[in-house]
């Protein structure tokens, strides 16, 4: 099934996309997927901090299921203020 | 009051913190209180030139309603509004708004407190820093979430 | 930073908030809280037309200074205004304002709280309620001062 | 000695004036001057509230010694804000 990754600030500056398309296979947690994701950009898992995860505009973790066509957002940290 | 009274913002244009005020102020309201962070100088001992703002804007409106309405909640207030500016800002300008009014001062300035504390802490927007140079992401407390 | 660098004014005039944020924000401040006292439509169950502020002038003047030099011995702070208006008052007007420019956001909204508490109970001003018709003074609490 | 007396808010409109001028013995403290006060304007002690005294712009008690031209303010708990 096809995950819509968005990816945002240090994430998406490192990956150099703000969005990138990822097949997982059907019934894949978010932490399935992040292994994927960081499989293909291991950049991502070399920062001294850890990406949340957002499905759907929602805070997910880990063990989140996954479906087809969700929007899983990869994000570092908030700094807003 | 219906939640649909409060003023939810991310967006690029300048905040008018004035406008806001004005907004959310009812004839039954005696006090308003206010937040407003600026981009300043210097953060941490680096001097600091610009700064640029991302966000992820759907999700950090929907965020930025479930403060309102944990405010709502939480405190005795009439309308609130809640504002965040994205992109490239000057030192000066402001990059965040927290505007509350309610019948009495306690109230207004608890949930202002509150709001921006949350606002810091679940909305997804993220700062990078800009010397004459170079920039840098700030990343976050991943405890604070 | 200098004391002098204080906006304390009793006024007749309207009070013009975005100015004194203006005015209290440095470019070392990372925020600027303010708390506005609004006149609202009613007080303790009666109706309220609008209100008539007297002030003791030279003392009011004063005693606000000695707030804001309390401000800050506690709190490490930029730059205050606090402003309180004289003469009749409509609904909606804004009646005292205090505004506090300061590095973290902490510091200037816990200034704030108490800026606003002090001049409540030390600040030699008085409130006249009107209703449609009759007037009455608000008398504050004695034990307050 | 002359005290510069000067009445605000609702002690102004019960006498009617904003300034009197009150005779006081030299040495006289304000509690004595407010005695003398509101021989002359008895409505003064007839409020559900006490006044408050300030002389020279400072907030005094009834034992603080006046002198000659101080200015004396009386007033009701303040009510600004």
């Amino acid at each position: 099934m096809l995950i819509n990754v968005k990816l945002f600030a240090s994430y998406r500056e490192l990956v150099g996309q703000e969005k990138v398309g990822l097949q997982c296979e059907p019934g894949a947690t978010v932490g399935e997927a992040m292994q994927r994701l960081e499989q293909t950009y291991p950049v991502l898992g070399r920062q001294g901090y850890s990406p949340l995860t957002a499905c759907n505009l929602r805070q997910v973790g880990r063990g989140h299921v996954l479906q087809e066509g969700d929007e899983l957002a990869v994000f570092p940290p908030v700094s807003g203020g | 009051m219906d939640e649909s009274a409060d003023i939810i913002r991310v967006t690029a244009e300048p905040l008018d913190v004035t406008a806001l005020m004005q907004s959310v102020r009812l004839d039954s309201s005696g006090a308003v209180a206010s937040f407003v962070g600026v981009v300043r100088d210097h953060h941490e001992g680096r001097r600091v030139h610009h700064l640029v703002y991302e966000a992820y804007a759907p999700m950090a409106e929907l965020e930025l309603h479930n403060i309102a309405a944990q405010m709502r909640q939480r405190w005795q207030i009439s309308r609130v509004a809640l504002a965040h500016r994205t992109g490239r800002l000057e030192i000066g300008e402001a990059s965040v708004a927290v505007v509350v009014a309610a019948p009495h001062r306690r109230e207004a300035l608890e949930a202002c407190s509150f709001g921006i504390e949350q606002i810091k802490k679940t909305v997804p927007i993220w700062k990078k820093e800009f010397d004459d140079d170079a920039g840098e992401w700030v990343i976050g407390d991943p405890s604070a979430t």
